[in-house]
């Protein structure tokens, strides 16, 4: 398939494109942000991303979704990464919606993916425990109790965790914390009893929270996709979940340098236009050439997420190491080229730095991922 | 050397007497430093104390003439002054910019008059003074400043901004660097000039940063009415106190990339673990760790030597470019490092657990050493022009 | 359609026929390149009969037109015959820079006797171009060059150097440009002449690389009589010849930054093994491992891109200086990393052992890459000033 | 101790660059390299170097050499890689007579110290056994037989080992490799039956070769310092061969990078010096504060080695993995700064990358180095 977008996709570019700086530009979030909004994103604003198609983007049409790919998902948060706007879009329509599809039961499916495709459901992926991105290390215990199952342990990083309506619960049911087997993924309500919920305010004003469990009871029906057989799915949800970070990376580096480039070209320095010092032209090219290579490996790791979803781990480690160090390339020439502008809060680009600092996290930073390619080497 | 010795234990003896016991910790938070000022904000008696006696030797200044209040020590007396500090704990009993920038340069450029009238605040900490240098629009080409004082006869009128002044919203006065020749090449119309802060038509805004909080502000002078007797130095030669300024700055600027307090590595354990052979549980992060590391511990060196070559003078004059250069990339690297051994514990913005985002706050702000005191580009433009001798403009 | 059907069955038809047996085998070393010439060196008579019944058709540039000995085929046909040599298995019949450059540029800037004399031998490979375009003085500023033709009425007179002359030393004929106009400005004086590396006072000396042997030469001039004729397109308009010139050369560059043929991560675990958990065990170079096939993989579907959209039209005319910069580096680093793993034994240089040192020398070749064909500074300004219109001169 | 060179040692940096310069410049590697010397250095020109007292800098003066310091050795090393001098500095004064001072009982050091200082007797470590340096892992047998030992393995990288008078060999008595543990090092003559020595013509043109060991016999009497505690010694030597060759190596650097900063002075591109290029003035800049800030820590290193050589492992570290990357930056950007001349064998500049890289790789490389950092420091 060539890597270019398809007219389809270019279309569906120039809308999402077109939405989000209208609806969600910079100071939306400056909003939220300075608002200390409970929410951390604007429910209403939500449903209409859901009137675009974009909470079901990847929901099957049957279920009310438009039936689309990780392809189509990366365009729309490709730029959601140039406004920086906090939605439930990776949460729910990408790591929930994915589990779901993939995993749920026709039941499962029923009862949420219609939700979540029309904006009304917050779902999200509960996945990490500590301070790394380690999904075999899952620990969060699920015993079996009576016909179901009781759960206690603590997730972070849990994105639009004080907020969702359902949380997908990576639990181990066997073996030990780092065996791939015997995780098993878990649909929780955020009422049950024993679960607490306290959201963390991140430095990048996005929404992420800490889940505790204490002996959380949920039924033999909770259980998503197969009993100790759940890391695979959590995996093909994650690489999803992977693939749209690393677009919504895209999105934030090449905004980044395309305001830098902007000022490059206006702001003078010794009578001169520092776009014209050499220093900052090389600088500038490579940088230019570091995005243009993450691009491809982006949109690779996209189709064949569509192509060949088992096949797509080591393209979607190449594409989430990738888009991490030339975002995280990107906001730091940014910021230094700016000079103090730069530094200050008023201005905008240190927002995209802290956003870009989250991405490079989550689901798992360069060297999670060259590590990973490395095991899948056999090296 | 007898007299020095005889010095060592009266210096010695008279710390001990004098030296509260509060003042003999090491200072903890932003609050135990002492800046003076018209209206002075003392945690403790002590730090009020241990000012006033201080400034009542000159130790405040130690070795600034006494005729200016000054201590009136010798290079070698000082250093015996800062070592039994040093050797008892004593903190510094007064910060200020009047000591490190100003007072340096008065002594220097000022006419005897201004002598006698500011330095003796400065070394008892009566005023607080602040710097205005830069400007919105003039980043690191400083003589680019426009900020103008216009001649009216009595007086200067003075109309412009500056930017990162620090603490300007506290200071009582500030020094400051105007335009008095609109017409002239661009350092050849620059003056400096000192004014009182209370001065109809000045106002300060404090900047948010992107790492929080921070002491640099934004000052406005809006039809500000200077005197012309605050003139220091000679009218329209003022980029030469500037340059004498800002090489002082420059050979200041602190140890940033010395190793961090707590080890990278120890920071890193704590974070991820380590695994069942002792090893940092994320094997590409230890990598980075470990070459981390190595530059520390050279960097450090590298000071160490640049001081050591300087007591001799076979230093270049322009050498602290290479170190702040060095240190500012390397701090920068060393706090993405440490955001990475944080994980997503270290992206907390607010919670008391992560100390109300102190590893992420510290992150950000390192990010300014490569701007902040000459940008990472202009000290490789001087070490490439004044030590490299390369050809150019 | 239908027809390219048909011109399809033929050609199959008509390379199965033809291409014989040993040219469909993969070639192994630099003998297996047909270079044709006055004195072509055949290792077979295959490569002999092959390029002989190529060139009879004129598919050994299938696109150019039947008059000059050309296939005359279109783009589509073109493709076809490609393809199904490639199907075949098929070898070049022959390697040409009277091919690859000299063709296309008579093809639109030579006179038609020009095209009618010197196209057909190209064609057939009797004639072996080499390029004259590189001097010891001139460097990325190609435009600098000295060597001069004068005006002697009926003949120029050449004298002066040239550098990097691939193959100068086998070559019968050459391209060159030549400064024609002293006194111009430097892109105004050029000319582009032909003419016989046999005529008198040409000679050439080959260069030692730190890597050993290579097809590069040095080509001296010295009083060399190049009837007027031999002048490609107008009198001092040379400069728009070799800009077409290195256009088409930065658009031909080869694949240098993909991934090797062997796994960098194979080659290091050959040499230095996998631990009891099966990584490589040397954990700090298997970051530098993982690190380098992560951009290996990403930049081998930059180039996928890259010619994905130049098929739609949708690239910067100025794209290819992004893939030569970031290939050309990558590749560097690759070898960079290559020594590493092969350790002591990557610098043995003369061992049968090292196959006469393949690597270090392979390492030190590499070090060209972001020399040749333009420097990686000439690549990043192209992309500065031309993609990202950046200011400045 | 002051972190620069006191009076004396001053003295000795220039006069040994006096000498060098004058009796071993470039063109000396050169000739020996293209007459395919087989010695591979000029005996007459070691017993010059001996005559300065070079040879027997480390040797003490009971033994008739200077008895001066790692200081003193490495003012020296980095005098010899400005000029890149093939001589057996490194095997003979440094690591042979390191070993033999620390290790040698009175008997031995009055054996072999003397010839060592009169230029008269090549000396040598053999520690390496595979592609890299990994001396806790050797693993060439010593067995016990009667009274002596029976050595069977095989050593590489061994400098100068193809001319050597005595081989000083670590050997495992005990112990599995990758136990330090169990190594012993030997004295061995080149013409014991059984010892097979190959020379390994290397990329930079200094000596180098492969010593085979096939039941070599050796007497009681040929073990240097303890059996099975051998490896103090051996590291402690190596320690001294590590921080002289990154004292070599900054010799290399500097030597490549102010030829470097000449031609910037000189070549013209464009109408303008190319040293005007503000690309070029920072990626000069940089390389100049790499160079400064390795500077710091070799001589540390070296002044450690003096005091308390004990602990000077991880200062050592340090140096030698700082020097190996500044050098190696240093050579490149020479040879990218030169363009196509720095590509010719014609030009210097090449000798010096070879140089650079074969002493990246020496008594192990900047992966090395950290690795043992990190492992020192307990992570």
């Amino acid at each position: 398939m060539p890597l270019v977008l398809n007219d389809e996709q270019a279309m569906l570019r120039d809308s999402a494109r077109s939405f989000v700086s209208e609806q969600a530009p910079i100071a939306y979030l400056r909003r939220l942000r300075d608002s200390h909004d409970e929410t951390g994103f604007s429910r209403d604003l939500w449903k209409q991303f859901a009137e675009m198609g974009f909470a079901g983007i990847l929901v099957p049409e049957a279920h009310g979704g438009l039936g689309l790919g990780a392809v189509e998902a990366g365009v729309v948060a490709e730029e959601i990464g140039r406004t920086l706007a906090p939605t439930p879009f990776l949460s729910t329509a990408v790591l929930a919606a994915t589990a779901l599809t993939r995993g749920g039961s026709d039941g499962q499916k029923a009862q949420y993916l219609p939700g979540i495709a029309a904006g009304e459901m917050i779902a999200t992926l509960a996945a990490d425990e500590g301070a790394k991105h380690r999904p075999a290390k899952t620990a969060l215990a699920a015993t079996r109790a009576g016909n179901g199952f009781r759960l206690t342990g603590a997730k972070t990083f849990v994105l639009d965790g004080h907020v969702a309506d359902l949380l997908i619960v990576a639990a181990r049911t066997a073996g030990i914390p780092g065996d791939p087997a015997g995780i098993t993924l878990f649909l929780v309500r955020p009422g049950a009893k024993g679960l607490t919920t306290e959201r963390t305010v991140m430095v990048d004003s996005h929404n992420a929270a800490r889940v505790d469990f204490d002996d959380v009871a949920v039924d033999a029906d909770a259980v998503l996709g197969d009993v100790d057989g759940g890391y695979a799915l959590l995996e093909g949800a994650l690489n999803v979940g992977r693939a749209a970070v690393a677009a919504e990376l895209v999105g934030v580096g090449e905004e980044a340098f395309t305001r830098t480039l902007g000022y490059l070209k206006e702001r003078k320095q010794f009578g001169k236009f520092i776009g014209e010092f050499q220093g900052l032209q090389h600088r500038s090219a490579h940088l230019f050439s570091e995005l243009e290579v993450t691009k491809a490996a982006v949109l690779k790791a996209l189709q064949v997420l569509d192509e060949n979803a088992d096949g797509a781990a080591q393209i979607v480690s190449v594409a989430k190491a990738r888009a991490g160090l030339s975002a995280g390339l990107a906001v730091q020439e940014a910021v230094q080229m700016h000079g103090g502008m730069g530094m200050t809060d008023e201005f905008d680009l240190g927002l995209f730095m802290k956003r870009a600092r989250v991405g490079q996290e989550l689901f798992g930073d360069a060297n999670f991922h060259a590590d990973r390619l490395a095991r899948r080497n056999s090296y | 050397m007898a007299d020095l010795e005889t010095f060592r234990t009266e210096t010695r003896a008279w710390l001990e007497a004098n030296c509260p016991p509060d003042m003999r910790t090491p200072t903890e938070d932003e609050d135990d430093v002492v800046w003076g000022g018209r209206n002075p904000a003392y945690k403790s008696e002590g730090q009020r104390l241990w000012l006033e006696r201080m400034a009542a030797k000159g130790w405040t200044t130690p070795e600034w003439p006494t005729e200016y209040g000054g201590g009136g020590l010798s290079r070698e007396e000082a250093k015996i002054l800062a070592g039994e500090m040093r050797a008892l704990g004593c903190r510094s009993p007064l910060s200020s910019f009047g000591i490190w920038m100003l007072g340096p340069a008065l002594l220097k450029y000022g006419n005897e008059e201004q002598k006698r009238r500011f330095l003796p605040e400065i070394v008892r900490g009566e005023i607080r003074w602040c710097q205005g240098y830069s400007e919105p629009g003039s980043g690191s080409d400083l003589a680019s400043l426009q900020t103008k004082a216009e001649d009216r006869g009595d007086h200067y009128l003075v109309n412009g901004a500056k930017i990162w002044t620090s603490y300007a919203d506290k200071a009582d006065w500030i020094f400051c660097l105007v335009r008095t020749d609109m017409a002239a090449p661009k350092h050849e119309g620059i003056s400096f000039l000192l004014f009182d802060m209370a001065s109809p038509g000045v106002s300060t805004k404090p900047i948010l940063l992107i790492s929080g909080k921070s002491p640099f502000c934004q000052t406005f002078f809006d039809d500000v009415k200077v005197p012309k007797e605050q003139l220091v130095g000679t009218l329209n030669k003022g980029w030469e106190i500037a340059k004498y300024l800002l090489t002082h700055e420059r050979n200041s600027i602190s140890s940033m990339g010395g190793r961090a307090h707590r080890p990278v590595h120890q920071v890193a354990a704590d974070s991820i673990g380590l695994d069942d052979r002792g090893e940092l549980a994320d094997p590409l992060l230890r990598s980075d760790v470990a070459h981390l590391e190595i530059d520390e511990i050279a960097f450090e060196l590298a000071m160490e030597r640049a001081g050591d070559l300087a007591k001799r003078r076979q230093i270049h004059p322009a050498y602290s470019s290479v170190l702040k250069y060095y240190g500012s990339e390397l701090n920068k690297r060393r706090h993405e490092i440490l955001m990475s051994a944080g994980g997503s514990d270290s992206l907390e913005w607010e919670s008391e657990r992560s100390d109300h985002g102190a590893a992420a706050r510290a992150w950000l702000r390192t990010k300014a050493n490569s701007i902040e005191g000459g940008t990472s580009e202009v000290q490789l433009n001087i070490v490439a022009k004044r030590i490299l001798e390369l050809p150019g403009a």
